[in-house]
């Protein structure tokens, strides 16, 4: 039995949230930066089909494959959700997700992707889509880059680390894929957006964070702007499954703010990194007491880049945390403390 | 096989051992990777780290994948380790669905999460063991705790380490044996280590001192269970120390109801007491083993029954209220059989009394029976009157065993008006015994002939019904004074009865005469044994064999007797360790 | 009248209190005279020694004759002491056949002779204490050792000392919390005390060191006692250290079957735990008192009564299984009256859910239930119904719980096909209770009525049967969110649920409304409390009152009310020490 | 209910040995000092209607009321006792018992007791009567004193110690009688020998040991010779009732040495003890392994009142009994180590 085969089981007990055809599966807005600038976003989340990947098993701490279209949406569906929302935006960046790749023609048919990003044009300053990797070919970044002036392609990299990748998180794409990408991005004048994972499963907090370092450093090498994702407990998840087990624990904030500190100056590349569900059992958390703080923090740096908002954060859990970093080997599989 | 461990002692699961690296370190061991030790070499994540070269002074584990015990069975399949084939101390993750072969040493992968779980828990340490070698050493890592270390020990962990203790002691939380309290809630220390002494000082604070702290009551605990592991009372001490929590109260509990873990790992003989202090008690394999061996193993050719209660004095029949029975029966008594009603033990038939734990058990005494006491221990004797050809069943009891007797709803005559070593009753049993007896005439046995039923029976409890009818000649003479007695054919001796122990030790010719070659036999390979035998001079062994039995050692070479240290299956399967230690050898001609 | 000793915290017999000599001296104390220690002057043997002239910072014993507590009545009354008058802090010998007035401190003479007797002991405790005033302060001489002196605290010593663990020590015993061992016999020594780190540098036969280790193991287990007494847990701390030995184990049994000794020293809630970790925890005070109110002073209104079995989440109804039942039952509930099957706790009807220990009991889940627990919880169970009117009982209850419902032999329906929360289960329940309200028509309760109903079986169950009626007005109004809610009757508060202690919180209105002057009052001297209450200020208080108990302050220049800090007698009895905490006072007009 | 009612309640519980009237109630020899030398002695306990302080009560720690006949023996049956032994009797010294007093002509009629003491002086070096001091007076010991050359008065004085003799054993005289006891036998020419008796009931090892020592230095005033019994613990009495109960402890047979050191020759007494019972529960004794050892130092210095035979003595117990010594005082009323 392979992961994928694994993560194929897992999914059968996941629910579907039932929704209209006609409706995103979510729309919000955010502040994002943009040349420097704090700039008003705009996030989509279109339900298609869904994730070609994870309908084969998938990722194992996604969840999103929930979002997907009870039944495949049409080409009218697509258009349909997109003008529920498309009234709303006026200006700023517009992240455009599904819960797989905006480039998979099987989820976004190549006439309803053009409509969008030519209709998005007028309004954004900046547009960025999300993709896997192999969705990045000559072909659908020229045409893509026909509708739009500025746009981003965002990839789920995850970690720099195949073995990672490929054995804890199931991603089924190597680092070498997204370098591929993100230069064929490049040849178009397109800029490019790495997500990175931060502690996917079987992971020790220590191996979590020097990994993440280690990914921003590789990353960065090819992404214009960097967003570390803190792993979540995400409903139907393999993470989730493990996580009911007491076998997964969400990362600390101070690792991230480690993660932050350590390759803050050191790269080219914006970093940010919104901190989902803090302060959660099933988000990423430190003691407690000083979650929101973080939090704000994290936030605050990602507009600001400013190192110092993370330099003040304290805490007496500090030094629970790097006992945790320092011991949790020694559990030989299991998080240390929760 | 494993080269780099063994066990010297045993108690139920929980064992002694030696790591042999570094001159051999005493198991159960605290390992304290908290403070850099390097005894255990763990290669990390294999996605992050490369293989480690071994050295002859550490157990490597390889680097691995990490996962919990309670996670999907399909996952264990993907990240199971490979077998081990290493020429240094190597030590591997195990799974409860998943051991490979070939380590010396085994840990539990991610155990830690399931703290608390006592199912999960047990499950794991009993699945483990029973997909490894005996001779192999388990490591539990960061689940130690003082409040839980001795019940981790009771289920066979070898090793655990200071990782939870310290993880602790950063949390705020200062460990004692009896649970844990946040440090800052404590008006004093009720220690005196040397980092208590400190923090009373002033530095209450510092984690490293609460740490050290939790690392000293640890390495406490272990040493308390080792002087119980020694003394063959850990039983005791874990059915104290499972009150701390509900989560190790219920892992006992649990634990009992896998009898067969417990029993093929338990002692049949011992010298050390047996403590009843608890309900539990009464689940112990060594009481559960008794009613069984009386159920498979004995039986009485009486026709007349005699149930007295138990006393606290040991053998009963050295105790004041049985020698005023016995008195008072005078002549009367070789025309009865008695047995004494007891909790928790049950039955044990007078010739029986000797027999470890009949006369190595004390008990709460409160006057009290609670139900659990009385379903039990009426169950053995509604049991032993069945499995037997009694005629008559004079019940000559008071207090809570009246009503014992009458819950075993089976025909019996009651004696006693009152306290049985009255007057008054003691009259009533004697009139009640001669009437039965003018009534049924049975075949009188004298004391010689009582002696000579005592080694049979014995022998029978001990290796099986019949055997005692061909180890005891009909003209057998025993010598000694009670209970230190001796069996003989003529001059040829035959057997002791050990006291101490509560068995029945055999002389070769004793051993010989029960015919010992298809049970309790130890089948070793050619050569001429001194002193004892370690396991892998042992070629085969009955797997009833349990620490404590007096075996018959079969080999080319020689042939002999001797008392098994470890149990059958394991002298068959460890690859290091005394497994016989010999009394008696001699060559084959 | 006591001037030197004070008792400032409880938990049941067992105390913490000060000494009022030398700036004040916290008991449990452990008094040293192996050390020369001199806070107690020992007179010595009268026909030896004249009598010593007492000093103000000492306990002064005037020379008498020592006997033991098994001796012949007439002797105890030939030699005892005379009563106390004297100025300076006092001690006196006690024995259990007669205790002398006026002592500030009595000390059990002759208890050594004792030790092992749990019958003798534990009757030497009750008849001292039922005859001496509660400020008293007890020495259990020459009779503490780390294993034993955590059941002498509970059975209520306030001083104990260090002579016995001397003498062990020129015996050569090394003393653990979990019993002696010759220390010739110890590999290695279990402890970090700096006796030990001297004995083992070499010097182990020096009794001194050894006694120094002795004196330190029993401090340190009488500060851990101290902690548990503060945590309010030293029940459960008994239950296990009680299993060191079967004297100890009988001790405990005995004392449970002192329910009247125990049950007037025990408070009626509190915000500790209360764990179930051994067969004795089902004798516990809180539990049978539980039982008892339940039958005294709870009644039900409903025709239907469903009864569930409990949850590991406290209260119940916050748990998955049971929100799962009322989700199902949903406008269905209001028709019905819920009942929870729990061991140990018997039955906790749905609205006594939040009355200590129902909420604050946590219990070893192994799936099966023993003879005593189904007995029991079954014998609960059918007085629970015989006590009330219901017209239909369904039991919706799942393994063991089903057998217990058999048990109680009284007719119910049952609904769960396994799983109570399975689908199927929950469907079956709810047709079920739809039939019977089509079918008896009981009149709805809603959930504000429901909420109503709570607050008034809660008043019940604290001040007695029909309080909960005077209390809760027709149109009282709950506010806040379960389970912290606060009734109103228009915009006067009248009382606020308290889920860490189990209880309500009375205003001065609400106690008013209930006439608590026959009951659970506190009748105080002229003048006007402020904060507390202390003991001379009371004149007179409910003897049914305990610790934990709000009660009402009956006075000529105030009334009030608050929480009881100590027992109804003690308030009377007592000269010292803080008898209750004050939450609202007004003066009379 | 005084101590003699008590006593008068213990004693029903009681076995009497039952005799026949004509035989004695015990005879045996030994050796006993005289003069300086070692010397064959008899002894004989003669079956008498008893004690008559015993049968109001007696003394706690007395249980030779058992001894007393089961019916008044006549003055037959008395020389009856008297001849069933005095055939064995040649030389040396003789020491006469009742369960009582001698001199009570109550227990032995006036013409008895000359017959006896008449006949006796034929063979005897010595003769020795017990009996309380009350019966010492000027009428009977002029009349003894005609029928026996060299006669010694012995007395149960017990101790110096009027409270413990009074109270602790219950003897029902004081040290004032007993001096006049002795005044009137030095009157007659009589020497005086006192019982001691270490250890009665209700008192620690050390009060007993100092009660000891000022007693013999009190006595040695009026006695020339000393005999301390080592209280034993006798079927029947209130002692065996508190022995049973775990009150009373025999003593320690280190306590007699140190007596015995602490006394030496600062008397001109012979001080002497039988160890009767050493080594048992119910008799003197240290720890088990030396009390055989010490009872024999305590019968050769008894013959030899050579104090080096005792100053060998040593045992790993000692440090217990000292520390008993010290701390015994803090059981409040039972024996610390038994």
């Amino acid at each position: 039995m392979t992961l994928s085969d694994i993560m194929k089981e897992q999914r059968k007990r996941q629910k579907i949230n039932e929704k209209s055809p006609t409706e995103v599966a979510a729309y919000w807005t955010g502040e994002d930066l943009l040349d420097g600038m704090p700039t008003k976003s705009h996030t989509i989340i279109f339900q298609t089909r869904g994730c070609y990947w994870g309908l084969r098993g998938g990722c194992t701490m996604c969840g999103y494959i929930a979002d997907a279209a009870a039944r495949p949406p049409t080409p009218e569906d697509l258009l349909a959700q997109f003008e529920s929302v498309s009234r709303r935006i006026d200006h700023g960046i517009v992240k455009i997700f599904t819960s797989g790749s905006f480039f998979d023609p099987g989820e976004v048919p190549e006439p309803v992707r053009d409509k969008i990003l030519s209709e998005l044009n007028l309004y954004a300053d900046k547009v960025i889509v999300e993709t896997r990797p192999e969705f990045v070919t000559d072909k659908i970044v020229s045409a893509a880059k026909m509708h739009v002036d500025r746009l981003e392609i965002a990839t789920g990299l995850e970690t720099s680390n195949d073995n990672i990748r490929l054995n804890s998180i199931n991603k089924g794409f190597l680092f070498k894929d997204f370098v591929r990408a993100a230069e064929v991005a490049k040849a178009h004048g397109l800029t490019t957006k790495a997500y990175l994972m931060m502690k996917p499963p079987f992971l020790t907090e220590k191996d979590a964070l020097e990994d993440m370092v280690q990914s921003v450093m590789d990353a960065s090498k090819y992404a214009e702007t960097i967003s570390i994702n803190l792993c979540n407990v995400q409903r139907g998840t393999l993470v989730d499954e493990l996580f009911y087990r007491k076998a997964y624990r969400p990362p600390w904030l101070w690792s991230i703010v480690e993660v932050l500190k350590r390759v803050h100056g050191k790269t080219g590349s914006v970093i940010t990194s919104d901190p989902l569900a803090a302060g959660q059992n099933r988000g990423p958390h430190n003691c407690g007491k000083c979650d929101y703080e973080f939090a704000d923090a994290l936030r605050k740096y990602s507009l600001t880049q400013d190192i110092s908002v993370l330099n003040q954060l304290n805490c007496d859990c500090k030094s629970l945390w790097q006992k945790t970093l320092e011991l949790e080997d020694w559990t030989f599989g299991s998080p240390l403390v929760y | 096989m494993t080269r780099f461990f063994e066990v010297t002692a045993r108690d139920g699961p929980a064992r002694i051992g030696k790591l042999l690296v570094r001159g051999g370190l005493e198991t159960p061991y605290l390992l304290s990777p908290a403070t850099g030790e390097d005894l255990v070499v763990n290669g990390g994540n294999k996605w992050l780290h490369s293989p480690v070269t071994g050295t002859v002074e550490q157990f490597t584990v390889q680097p691995y994948v990490g996962l919990t015990p309670k996670v999907n069975e399909d996952l264990v399949r993907l990240y199971q380790p490979a077998d081990i084939a290493s020429d240094t101390p190597s030590a591997t993750l195990a799974h409860p669905d998943k051991v490979v072969s070939g380590a010396d040493m085994y840990v539990i992968s991610g155990v830690r999460s399931i703290e608390g779980d006592s199912r999960a828990l047990l499950h794991s340490f009993i699945q483990i063991r029973n997909n490894s070698k005996p001779d192999t050493a388990l490591y539990v890592p960061a689940l130690a705790t003082p409040e839980n270390v001795s019940l981790l020990i009771y289920l066979s962990a070898d090793i655990v380490d200071d990782v939870l203790t310290t993880i602790k002691a950063y949390q705020g939380l200062y460990l004692t044996q009896d649970g844990e309290y946040p440090v800052k809630d404590l008006a004093e220390l009720p220690c005196t280590c040397d980092a208590c002494t400190k923090m009373t000082g002033g530095q209450k604070s510092d984690p490293e001192l609460l740490a050290a702290h939790n690392r000293a009551k640890l390495r406490e605990e272990i040493s308390r269970v080792k002087i119980h592991i020694r003394n063959g009372m850990l039983r005791e001490y874990v059915e104290k120390q499972c009150r701390s929590k509900p989560w190790l109260t219920a892992l006992l509990r649990l634990a009992d109801a896998e009898y067969t873990y417990l029993e093929s790992r338990t002692p049949t003989y011992r010298s050390s007491e047996l403590l009843a202090c608890s309900a539990e008690s009464q689940n112990r394999v060594e009481v559960r083993r008794f009613a069984d061996r009386l159920r498979q193993r004995f039986s009485s050719d009486g026709k007349i029954l005699i149930i007295i209660p138990c006393s606290a004095r040991k053998p009963y029949s050295t105790s004041q209220s049985h020698m005023a029975i016995i008195n008072a029966l005078g002549k009367y008594r070789r025309y009865v059989r008695e047995i004494i009603l007891t909790s928790p033990m049950g039955v044990v038939p007078r010739e029986l009394e000797l027999v470890y734990p009949a006369a190595h058990y004390d008990v709460a005494v409160t006057g009290v029976w609670d139900l659990e006491e009385r379903h039990w221990v009426s169950g053995c004797l509604r049991d032993f009157i069945d499995n037997n050809r009694f005629e008559r069943v004079i019940a000559h009891v008071e207090g809570p065993y009246v009503e014992v007797c009458a819950q075993a709803d089976r025909e019996m005559i009651f004696t006693s008006t009152g306290k049985v070593s009255s007057d008054e009753s003691l009259r009533a049993l004697v009139d009640q015994v001669k009437l039965v007896v003018d009534e049924l005439a049975p075949q009188p046995r004298n004391f010689e002939q009582y002696l000579l039923d005592m080694f049979r029976k014995m022998a029978d409890y001990e290796f099986g019904k019949g055997r005692g009818d061909l180890l005891v000649p009909q003209k057998g003479i025993v010598k000694g004074k009670f209970p230190r007695m001796t069996l003989f054919d003529g001059r040829e001796q035959l057997c002791t009865i050990n006291p101490a122990y509560g068995s029945l030790t055999l002389t070769l010719e004793g051993a010989r005469r029960m015919k010992l070659t298809d049970q309790y036999f130890v089948e070793i390979t050619d050569f001429m044994p001194r002193g004892s035998i370690l396991a892998p001079g042992v070629v085969n062994a009955d797997p009833q064999i349990r620490p404590g039995d007096d075996v018959f050692i079969i080999g080319k070479k020689a042939i002999g007797v001797g008392r098994a240290k470890m149990s059958g299956r394991e002298m068959v399967e460890a690859s290091r360790g005394m497994a016989v230690e010999l009394k008696h050898v001699e060559p084959v001609k």
